[in-house]
């Protein structure tokens, strides 16, 4: 994402903060991986992987990997105390069934409405949508953490995508480099700023309008 | 006991959740695999006009049996009620509403909830108007199938070996049955279980319910009834 | 079925010599529980119960029972090495998936087109289906064992169903205190009668007419 | 080895069963699970326009992926090709078809295959082009949904921990994923497995595929290709 690794930090320590004891949380690939270090020492949070894995752990150390115990992405994971493998059936059931409280997830686009496009370029790259879909429509809150805008500078959040959607209006808060968004009856609404970020460099680089929360904080 | 997901409790603290007209789904086949503790809460707490769903009606005085034949049930989705004669003069009389399905698509219609899946679509049966009535069908090719809905339940009770704390359960021979697919459909899910042990006790390959699944735990007082075979 | 002890063994003994080594078979309760003592020594079945055992071995003895070990009907059973326990959605994918081999159950009535009718006598008793459908309609190979006539002396075997059908065309094979019958192509077809019994009083005790196979044995 | 059921047998003697133009079905995620003798087999077969049903593609170099990647694959069900570049290529240039599906949709829908269901009905994906393609829909009330056709293959080939000589399976860790679902949906399934043991030493509540389910057992000669982590 062309990020450096503070910037990274900083989104997954805000995406941290909406994370409860107790919780089934599902992390996408990217910076959503760095979410669990930013989480308060021993906060009991269960961690899924569609490939059926309850209660993920860390990565093991260099020669301690396990080829038969990897995340959905292929790489080597550990298990912690009370977590469990299932098959890929209950593994999204527990998406499909509501059971899964939350998916940090990374996007190309959001639109204003909350629509997600994350699965595909056309011409370019189509990796197929894997559990994305899944994740986006049933997970019950959908936060995407990625850069304000792309590497040609352009607005990331815009009215409405022009890449394929993975899901429609499922996105409930935007978390970027800039500034924390959330998504909820009264459309998308800003409500925290990254100092030396300001309001007015967040409206520049937003491709739509949005509502500033009138407890706007700059943090 | 070490109670860090706050999932344990006792069926006392529970029947609060239960009401007049509720949607109950229960495991257990025969009355093996019937949470007894749970089951007495109930008929304790004096609920009634309820709506079940489960394999069958047990026998008059064994697992959910007792509940159906105190005539507190309105309306039921089972597959069975040969094992229980109340339940059979209830139907007649009236009193009670029985859906019949085939045994294995009931249990499917129960996994389907669990899996958040609307509906499965099935061939058994589908020359027999008992099981048709007041279904859909949908055609595919030329063949013509059944749309079996997806069942979900305010609350599932279940009965479970062994917990930890966080609510994975491993189940005990038959008593398995068609617990760890109710354990899914329930709104709320209350695993009544013979044994709590701490969190990390149950090997992780061999846990069949996952406590993603699971709302409340609560230790067993152990089967108060006769079985019909003693 | 007002059948004495002899005549049950030697329906369940007929009904034995049909299965093979290594078949999965589900039995229904009366004369097919008698099935599995009949089988040769050493031969290795797979005894298959609805409420999710494979595997299934013979009751235990009084005392030794345990509550959670049970067949279909409520009654305590054992489990065979290489026995496994499953729920009620294997149990029946096991059924309806083809990988029963054979079920052995009793009827009240089977029709000449091998329909079967075992699940209800309508304002007598309304048992419901249990698993009935899915054995009749999904398990490989469907043998009724019955009573060649009713208590009133009425053939069970008939030109055409009076009571509910359980399933259409299912019945593979009929065995009965007086007769063997197969359903095949050419229909309904007389193979075995057991002696003393002639086939002059099994014609008198069907239903319906039906062909006579060539090699026909009286045993 | 004892073997009772004549299920225990090797690649070798299998690869008769595979033909040209056959469907395959295949157990694994991203490699994880895949099982490496029998695909090691197919490729030196020869066979190919195969017809391929799994989760992904794997790598260029890993499990199914060499398989594909050799181009032998005609028509591939699958939720994700990404990490097989020569997937995506071959898509691209039209000489592999791709039906893609969400990857929990394609779980249930192998399933569904083992378990003879028809089909499932789903809200997944409803208002997406790719996922709709070809599929009908069904309403039930004013909801419609889409119909998810169960998938089965007239050869399944999975991996597994341990099976006894009857074929009933455990499996390791995170290597589960699809194998349980793809050893049911198999007309005929064949398990590779790292060790095989006598009738009556895997615990009867921890099996996780009856073998009811599994036709042949093969013993695995473990992975021989190098992770992409390593």
């Amino acid at each position: 994402m062309g990020l450096g690794v503070d910037i990274r930090n900083k989104i997954a320590r805000r995406a941290a903060m909406e994370i409860r004891q107790g919780m089934v949380v599902n992390l996408g690939i990217g910076i959503p991986s760095l979410v669990p270090n930013h989480l308060p020492e021993g906060m009991l949070v269960m961690f899924h992987a569609e490939n059926g894995i309850t209660g993920m752990g860390p990565s093991p150390e260099a020669g301690a990997e396990d080829a038969n115990l990897c995340n959905a992405g292929g790489f080597p994971v550990s298990l912690l105390p009370g977590g469990s493998y299932c098959d890929s059936t209950i593994s999204f059931g527990m998406i499909r069934r509501g059971r899964v409280d939350m998916t940090i997830l990374g996007s190309l686009q959001v639109s204003e409405k909350g629509d997600l496009a994350n699965w595909i370029v056309p011409g370019k790259k189509v990796p197929g949508m894997g559990g994305a879909m899944e994740l986006a429509q049933k997970a019950k809150k959908v936060i995407v953490v990625m850069n304000q805008t792309d590497k040609h500078g352009k607005s990331k959040i815009v009215e409405s995508c022009t890449l394929p959607l993975t899901s429609s209006g499922c996105v409930d808060m935007i978390i970027t480099d800039m500034a924390v968004f959330t998504l909820g009856k009264e459309g998308l609404e800003l409500t925290e700023v990254f100092a030396p970020h300001t309001i007015e460099e967040v409206i520049l680089n937003t491709g739509c309008t949005f509502n500033t929360n009138k407890e706007l904080k700059v943090i | 006991m070490n109670n860090p997901f706050q999932k344990i409790t006792t069926a006392d603290e529970l029947i609060r959740h239960f009401h007049d007209g509720m949607t109950l789904m229960y495991g257990g086949f025969g009355g093996v695999g019937s949470p007894p503790t749970i089951i007495e809460a109930i008929l304790q707490s004096g609920i009634k006009d309820l709506t079940l769903i489960g394999n069958d009606t047990g026998f008059p005085h064994i697992g959910i049996g007792q509940i159906v034949s105190q005539g507190r049930v309105r309306r039921i989705t089972t597959s069975h009620i040969g094992s229980n004669p109340i339940a059979g003069q209830l139907m007649t009389d009236g009193k009670m509403d029985v859906e019949f399905c085939p045994q294995g698509i009931l249990a499917e219609r129960i996994r389907a909830g669990g899996m958040g899946i609307p509906a499965i679509l099935s061939d058994i049966g589908m020359d027999n108007e008992i099981v048709t009535a007041g279904k859909q069908t949908c055609t595919i090719g030329k063949q013509e199938y059944l749309v079996e809905p997806a069942l979900t339940a305010e609350i599932s009770i279940i009965y479970a070996k062994k917990a930890d704390s966080y609510g994975n359960l491993i189940y005990d021979k038959s008593a398995r049955n068609t617990n760890p697919l109710c354990a899914m459909a329930g709104d709320i899910t209350i695993a009544e279980v013979e044994e709590i042990v701490p969190l990390g006790s149950l090997h992780p390959d061999e846990i069949i319910t996952p406590g993603v699944f699971v709302d409340y735990i609560i230790p067993s007082e152990g089967v108060n009834w006769k079985w019909a075979w003693e």
